[in-house]
């Protein structure tokens, strides 16, 4: 009576209207950022936001946006705090509806896009703080991510048939090749109360892994973590560009620098700036905005500099 | 073998004939009042394995799921009251088939709920159902409510008890030993649910809604699924109830009868099917004990009658303050602890 | 049109009853976050002290200043003897407590002060108004009632809104840790918010005796339809709790008066629906919080 | 002379072993960063010098009384004040009402203690995206935005020892140039004396005159911020740059 | 007394009964909504049965009587008459008190053969020989009261218009049936109440605007006493017919006294209202059952006062003990049931009218008066003693004199 899953394909066919594929805009397409070699292995898909606005009240949060997620690509969003990169994050996966705008993924037009048909879309994200269940395993934790890719239904589950098994045991074995591929197969026992934070971290990520989403948003992914654990990230994140896209948001620029291919800059809800990171690290409406004078080590921090800057209102 | 086990089937299987085992050999080495007892704790249970999935997986509280019951023993009362009635098994399946879709309907108000609005709406669900019955005096003879002829013992089973215990087999009787399938029955679903993928979508949901969300899983469909399976099981329970109680009336099932569900969950220990079977244990044995006790202490009639709810309110604040975790979740608790210990003074004699 | 007023007025005096009791449960809602099922049982228990205080020839205000007293101090000591340790343990322990809470307080006044209907006379008079030839179910007690009701709510939403113990009040309900870190004494506030809920549930455990008589049961119906006028109004704050109830005692005394008696409680379920279809967190509730 | 003594600190939860035998001193007027990887016990530190968790062991003494064990509700009339790891604004309450909430904690404080942050008006031009959005719930603000709120917070309460757990967390790079800058200039113009948490190594240490750094519960080295910014090889084997 | 027809039927086969004892038990709402009031009648029936044991028992044997508490819940009734038969192993069940919930037990404790004497209520559901050949009800049923009520209003206030305000269960019910079977054209009003909702201003409103000038309650004290505060409050003073159920005048006298304004100092606040009498009521203290209750309350009592519960739990405890008493020394089960059967009609209790108990009906006291309160608390009789019965069955006056108790306090043999 309630199939406990879906098949992508029901999936797609259910809320989620695709409507046949429209020729993007050409106006955010990326302006430099080499694109990748092409070859047979790598993901494929496009992920594009075209003039997307958000309002909360009186408060413009997002206007007029647009992005471009180019196929194997890490792409960048940072902005000042409250520029609206987190709310432009829960558009393109379906918290917040948008007053005005369109995403395109594979070429289709999400309508009314729910966050659990990201899923089957191909999609995965990570949240800001961890999200874990707290009251699973880690194991389980990470099962639970890719739970929507198993065909076996709710008569099967309540009657306990060797199909539900047969589906669980893959599904088990998935999410711990999952695991170790991040060197956390010892976590799997293990609950996430009782974990460190970097720990917690793996764990999470490999729940959105599992799914072999071909778009990863990551939020503030590097939110508490040194810099060694960072470093690590960085190299992670660049190893999953052979098999899927990145948007990432995120405050640290040495990160952000290092991995992304592309950078989108907001401020106010706007497109500031966009471009490869060189070019975004050098456009002076960044650094006024934006990066400032960073603090770096043995250097005179410039009071002068912040504080001609002031740190503008924004408009409400 | 060991793969075998493995198998939730086979393990459900083993766990719900134990259950059969040991309930047969309670009704058959128990005087007939104990077995009245038992037939109580059979729906009751039931009824307690459905809201310890709701609550304790799903994270949805219900306080209106004594309502439900009373969706399934009228369904039942009605069916049983022709000339000719179906089996049981026959009625007890429509039973389950109403409270579904009763249970669907409330679910998907419910399912846009949180916590104490949610308790509220349930909680308004289980004062507003018994006035259907007032309302619709013809279909369901308001207060005074719908007699239920507790169905003969078939041949069959007469000379199955005869074969047991030697004994004759009254209607009493046969009705605990319906109720005993009905929980086993139930009980095995549970249990394969519980394990499964289902499962751990509820606890998903009940756990991070965002980020199960994210995940792929449909907040609102999967807790509408709760709440049906849920209502399911307080369906077959009011069934097995009103043949057990013989009557279908709208005092029957007040709020007191979902409260006390919602109790019995939790002093077993939430989310635990064992639990529910201690809850409902402890709500079905409690109150005539501490009633007995009072007499025997030589307090009056009304004395013993008023002793009984005092001792058993106590008592839900004793567990609450001493146990948490309910029973179930304090034996595992302090089962859990021992092992650390163990392990803590494992390890320095390794070393040594 | 006699009728109707009179259907009206009598929505009116029994909603206003409702909220007193809504707001009782409003406030240990704003203070622990959890529905107390033994608002009903307290209020009682200390309008069975107000009657002995009557029966001992004390006046009618002694008694209402006496179970008013009572009731802050049975809510102080039950937040600290049953709540206090329940805190920070799941929430549905602490609702199991306070149902055993109910079921126990109920029971003890029944053994202490048997179960027999005993009245509870009026300060001021129980027969109605008449307006020319209009006959209005309006009689000096619910005036008396309606002010007393109206006297607290402006008294608790300046208290929560106008003060600092307000603000911090709110504080220690919402983030204890966090309050604790800006010095905010967050254990004796909780206290203190039962303590207060303690107060105002007497307050209706008497409104609703006065010019009717008591037994140990007979707040019973009052719990439900309190909360569900709690629910309606948002659980959150005063004046949703005060609106809530008067919607209810409105609807249920329409349905009483033009649809069928036995129709109420479905009446009171209808709206509840209706009101949280519209807005899941009740009529008064703050906007729904960003989830990510 | 140290504001603030730690000796012989530890804190368990449960088996684990948070804070073990830690030894910290506080000098008045200085900042102390507290370093270490993640799970080393940085957080448990501030959290039991505030009080939120009890010790098991050991003593620490804020302007020589004894503060073991008080209840933390009392640290902010003794003059700290705790900005909390992860953005611990009380969400339902407006932006005002958790500075107000803030400033009750200056109330019992002698006036007279330097500070430039007295006012609502002061945590507004400090954070002009605050005062627009004053009379908005907590909730609606961005994580920066919400630990920009923190710390106006915390210093309306005018404190003299300040816990900054992580201030940096999710702030943009100017924003965190910001705050460091004011930290000092507070430290320098007022005497505010600070313990500070930090994953962000470099920048602390470059505005922190001592550095602590903690492993597995454990103080292994308490330098100068300047001996471990130039030591390369104690750099490389505790703070993994 | 015959035996049952196997003559051997000796007192020692059956469950409850042994040479020296006859354990009983009923069940009553002793907690709850329900509990003010019924609560006491319990007390009534072991005050009674403390006073027989005291004087020699029932053929030398003591009565062992438990009053079991359902808190009028039909789940309830069902757990603790299954305790009273299957483990307390009583001879009988006696005074079961309520509708809903003694109806869950009927069945039952015919297929178990367990006597159901004197159901505590008034609905014509016990009076059914065929499928229920072991219950039998007391008091009179409610809708011979509706008749009684009507016949005087329609002989006495044909011009009235009038108003029916009935619980909402087979009391309103019933009764209302059979007060229409005389003032179906003067009814103007009718409404009902829910038992457990106390806010019956709605109802009382909609009498007012029908313009009834008398209320007919079948309802239960605490509804009375609501409803005349509601009536006060809008300033509504119909004539009040309150069923014998309801009229509980010492109850509803002293739930009032405080509110009844401007009243005649010391007169009751129910002056003027009628109502129906089946037997002795507690206020009349000179009549010999009262000083009979009386004497066993004082003696075997709790020390508090009198009450109609009380007597009504004593007058049913009288039946049962007659009924003991002429089942002879080896009773039975069977032959307890044979005696109400056979000689029911003859016991000799307090009621005005005789039990309608013969072989094919098992339906209590036929018939009662119709009283008027007095401002002096006495009632009134407005009609000589009447004798009726359910259906279209003529009202018809009953002549024969009341029973007196006997010298001893105990039925005889
Ligand atoms: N539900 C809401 N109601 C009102 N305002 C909101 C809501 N959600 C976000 N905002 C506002 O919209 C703006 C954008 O918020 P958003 O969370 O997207 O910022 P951000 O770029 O992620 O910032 P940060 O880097 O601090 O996380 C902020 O000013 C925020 O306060
Ligand atoms: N409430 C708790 N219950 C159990 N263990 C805890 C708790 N809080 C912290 N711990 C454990 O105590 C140790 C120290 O944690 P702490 O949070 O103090 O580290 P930290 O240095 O602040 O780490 P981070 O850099 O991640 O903030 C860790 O192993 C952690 O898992
Ligand atoms: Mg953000
Ligand atoms: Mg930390």
């Amino acid at each position: 009576m309630w199939p406990g899953s879906h098949s992508p394909a029901t999936r797609q066919s259910g809320r989620t209207r695709v409507t046949p594929p429209i020729e993007p805009d050409p106006q955010p397409s990326p302006s430099g950022g080499e694109p990748r070699p092409h070859d047979p292995g790598r993901p494929a898909s496009r992920y594009l936001a075209q003039g997307v606005t958000v309002r909360f009240g009186g408060l413009v949060a997002l206007d007029d946006v647009s992005l471009a997620v180019e196929p194997g690509q890490v792409h960048g969003v940072i902005g000042p705090n409250g520029a609206g990169k987190t709310t432009l994050f829960n558009v393109c996966c379906g918290f917040v509806k948008p007053n005005a705008g369109s995403l395109t993924w594979d070429e289709r037009e999400l309508n009314n896009l729910h966050a659990h048909d990201l899923a089957g879309l191909g999609i995965a994200r990570t949240l800001q703080g961890v999200g874990l269940f707290p009251g699973m395993s880690a194991l389980e934790n990470v099962m639970t991510g890719a739970g929507v890719r198993s065909t076996s239904g709710f008569v099967s589950a309540a009657f306990g048939l060797p199909r539900a098994r047969r589906d669980e045991q893959a599904l088990q074995e998935r999410a711990m090749q999952t695991l170790s591929d991040l060197g956390a197969a010892h976590l799997a026992p293990r609950y996430p109360g009782m974990l460190p934070y970097p720990d917690q971290k793996k764990v999470a990520l490999a729940r959105a892994l599992v799914s072999e989403p071909r778009l990863l948003l990551l939020d503030e992914p590097a939110a508490g973590l040194s810099e060694g654990e960072m470093d690590e990230l960085g190299d992670l994140v660049q190893q999953l560009t052979s098999r899927m896209s990145v948007l990432i948001v995120e405050h640290h620029m040495d990160l952000v620098m290092r991995i992304c291919d592309q950078i989108t800059v907001l401020d106010f809800g706007q497109v500031i700036a966009r471009g490869t990171p060189a070019e975004v690290r050098d456009d002076p409406k960044v650094i006024a905005a934006y990066l400032g004078a960073e603090v770096s080590a043995g250097e005179e921090i410039d009071t002068a500099v912040l504080e001609s800057h002031g740190t503008t209102t924004k408009g409400a | 073998m060991q793969r075998l086990l493995g198998l939730n089937l086979v393990r459900s299987l083993l766990v719900s004939l134990g259950v059969l085992v040991v309930g047969v050999l309670l009704l058959e080495s128990t005087d007939a009042y104990t077995n009245t007892q038992l037939s109580s704790l059979t729906y009751f249970t039931i009824a307690a394995i459905g809201l310890t999935a709701l609550t304790g997986l799903n994270g949805q509280i219900s306080l209106g799921h004594g309502a439900l019951m009373a969706v399934g023993a009228y369904t039942t009362a009605l069916m049983l009251d022709t000339d000719s009635p179906l089996p049981f098994p026959v009625i007890a399946l429509a039973a389950i088939v109403m409270t579904s879709l009763v249970g669907f309907v409330v679910g998907i108000g419910a399912a846009r709920l949180h916590g104490p609005y949610l308790a509220g709406a349930t909680l308004a669900f289980a004062v507003a159902l018994p006035s259907v019955a007032l309302y619709f005096k013809g279909t369901f003879n308001g207060e005074a409510g719908l007699t239920v002829i507790s169905p003969r013992p078939p041949e069959w089973f007469v000379s199955f008890i005869d074969a047991v215990s030697g004994e004759f087999a009254t209607s009493s009787k046969y009705v605990a030993y319906l109720g005993l399938f009905c929980l086993v029955i139930a009980l095995f679903f549970a249990l394969n649910l519980g394990r499964s993928k289902i499962g751990r979508h509820w606890r998903a949901v009940r756990d991070q809604e965002v980020a199960a969300e994210i995940a792929g899983i449909n907040l609102g469909r999967t807790r509408v699924q709760a709440f049906v399976i849920s209502a399911a099981y307080a369906g077959l329970a009011g069934a097995v109830m009103a043949m057990v109680v013989r009557l279908a009336a709208p005092t029957v099932f007040t709020l007191v009868l979902s409260l006390s569900l919602l109790t019995a969950v939790v002093i077993g220990g939430l989310g635990s099917i064992t639990g529910a079977f201690i809850g409902s244990a402890v709500l079905v044995f409690l109150p005539p004990l501490v009633t007995d006790l009072s007499t025997d202490a030589k307090l009056s009639d009304t004395q013993a009658a008023q002793m009984s709810p005092l001792i058993y309110g106590i008592v839900l604040v004793l567990v609450m303050l001493l146990a948490p975790g309910g029973v179930m979740g304090t034996l595992s608790m302090a089962w859990r602890r021992r092992r650390a210990r163990r392990q803590l003074t494992a390890t320095p004699t390794k070393k040594g | 049109m006699q009728h109707f007023i009179n259907v009206l007025l009598n929505g009116i005096t029994q909603g206003i009853v409702i909220a007193a009791f809504a707001l009782a449960l409003v406030l240990i809602f704003r203070s622990t976050r959890i529905v107390n099922f033994a608002q009903g049982s307290q209020a009682m228990f200390t309008t069975y002290i107000a009657l002995t205080l009557m029966n001992n020839d004390f006046p009618y205000w002694v008694a209402f200043l006496g179970a008013l007293a009572a009731g802050f101090i049975i809510g102080a000591v039950l937040e600290r003897v049953v709540i206090r340790p329940l805190e920070g343990g799941m929430e549905l322990n602490i609702v199991i407590a306070t149902l055993g809470l109910y079921v126990a307080i109920q029971a003890l006044a029944a053994i202490l002060f048997g179960s027999d209907y005993k009245s509870f006379s009026s300060p001021v008079g129980v027969q109605g108004f008449q307006v020319g030839d209009l006959n209005l179910a309006l009689t000096p007690t619910s005036i008396f009632v309606i002010c007393t009701v109206g006297v607290v709510v402006v008294g608790l939403t300046l208290l929560f809104q106008k003060t600092q113990l307000g603000l911090t009040m709110r504080a220690a309900a919402f983030d204890g840790e966090v309050s604790r870190i800006l010095g905010v004494r967050v254990s004796h506030l909780l206290t203190f918010g039962w303590a207060l809920a303690g107060l105002v549930g007497s307050v209706a455990g008497i409104l609703v005796a006065t010019g009717s008589f008591i037994y140990p049961s007979y707040m019973e119906s009052l719990i439900a339809f309190g909360f569900i006028a709690a629910v309606i109004g948002g659980l959150d704050s005063p004046i949703g709790a005060v609106v809530g109830g008067l919607i209810l005692g409105i609807v249920n005394s329409l349905v009483s008066g033009y649809l069928a008696p036995g129709l109420v409680t479905i009446g009171a379920f209808v709206v509840l629906i209706a009101v949280l279809l519209l807005k899941p967190g009740g009529l008064f509730s703050s906007t729904q919080a960003r989830r990510v | 002379m140290s504001v603030l003594e730690i000796k012989n600190l530890t804190t368990t939860y449960g088996p684990v072993k948070a804070l073990d035998s830690v030894d910290v001193a506080v000098e008045t007027g200085q900042i102390t960063a507290v370093l270490g990887a993640n799970g080393a016990g940085k957080t448990s530190l501030l959290r039991t010098v505030s009080g939120l968790v009890k010790p098991t062991a050991g003593t620490i003494t804020l302007d020589g009384t004894d503060i073991t064990g008080k209840p933390t509700e009392s640290m902010v009339h003794r003059g700290m004040a705790h900005v909390p790891e992860g953005r611990g604004v009380i969400a339902e309450l407006t932006i005002e009402e958790n500075l107000r909430l803030g400033m009750r904690g200056a109330a019992k404080r002698p006036t007279d203690t330097p500070a430039p942050v007295r006012t609502l008006d002061d945590a507004y031009q400090l954070f002009p995206v605050l005062g627009d959005r004053r009379n908005a719930q907590a909730h609606t603000l961005s994580g920066g935005e919400r630990q920009m709120l923190v710390i106006a917070r915390a210093l309306l309460a005018r404190p003299t020892l300040l816990l900054l757990d992580e201030p940096s967390l999710g702030l943009a790079p100017r924003i965190v140039a910001q705050i460091f800058n004011l930290v000092r200039a507070l430290v320098n113009d007022s005497g505010l004396t600070v313990l500070l948490v930090e994953q962000n190594a470099r920048s602390a240490l470059s505005i922190a005159h001592t550095g602590v750094v903690l492993n597995l519960g454990k103080v292994v080295v308490t330098e100068s911020a300047e001996v471990l910014q130039n030591d390369a090889t104690l750099r490389h084997s505790y703070l993994g740059f | 007394a015959c035996g049952g027809g196997d003559g051997d039927g000796g007192g020692g086969s059956d469950p409850g009964i042994t040479d020296e004892s006859i354990k009983i038990g009923g069940h009553f709402p002793l907690t709850g909504v329900a509990a003010p009031g019924y609560s006491e009648i319990p007390l009534g029936h072991k005050a009674y049965y403390d006073f027989v044991n005291a004087n020699g028992g029932v053929h030398d044997r003591e009565i062992e009587f438990i009053a079991k508490d359902d808190g009028y819940n039909p789940a309830k009734t069902t757990e603790v008459v299954n305790e009273l038969v299957l483990k307390d192993e009583v001879f009988a069940i006696v005074g079961g008190l309520g509708t809903p919930t003694h109806q869950a037990v009927t069945n039952f404790l015919n297929s178990e053969g367990v006597p159901d004497l004197t159901v505590s209520s008034g609905s014509i559901l016990w009076d059914n020989p065929e499928e229920l050949p072991m219950t039998f009800g007391w008091q009179p049923d409610y809708e011979s009261e509706g008749k009684i009520l009507g016949q005087y209003i329609a002989e006495n206030m044909p011009d009235a218009k009038v108003g029916i305000f009935g619980q909402d269960d087979e009391l309103g019910e019933d009764g209302a049936k059979g007060l229409k079977q005389y003032v179906e054209d003067q009814i103007v009003a009718e409404v009902t109440y829910v038992p457990g909702n106390t806010d019956i201003g709605p109802q009382i409103a909609e009498l007012q605007k029908s313009g009834a000038d008398v209320v007919v309650g079948f309802n239960v004290p605490s509804y009375t006493a609501l409803s005349q505060l509601v009536s006060l409050k809008l300033n509504y003073k119909p004539e009040w017919l309150v069923s014998n159920v309801g009229s509980d005048a010492g109850l509803v006298g002293s739930l009032l006294e405080k509110f009844s304004e401007g009243a005649v100092k010391g007169s009751s606040p129910l002056t003027g209202l009628y109502t129906t009498a089946y037997m002795p009521q507690s206020t009349e203290a000179d009549d010999p059952w009262i000083q009979l209750w009386q004497k066993v309350w004082d003696e075997y009592g709790d020390g508090s006062p009198l009450t109609n519960y009380k007597v009504y739990g004593m007058a049913e405890a009288y039946t049962i003990v007659e009924a003991m008493m002429k089942s002879g020394e080896d009773m039975s089960r069977e032959s307890i049931v044979d005696t109400f059967e056979q000689d029911g009609g003859d016991f000799t209790g307090p009621n005005y009218v005789p039990f309608r108990y013969s072989e094919d009906r098992h339906a209590g006291i036929g018939g009662m008066k119709v009283v008027q309160l007095q401002a002096d608390g006495t009632t009134a009789d407005k009609t000589p003693v009447l004798k009726t019965d359910v259906g279209d069955a003529e009202i018809e006056e009953f002549t024969d004199s009341a029973n007196t108790p006997p010298e001893s306090g105990i039925p005889s043999d």
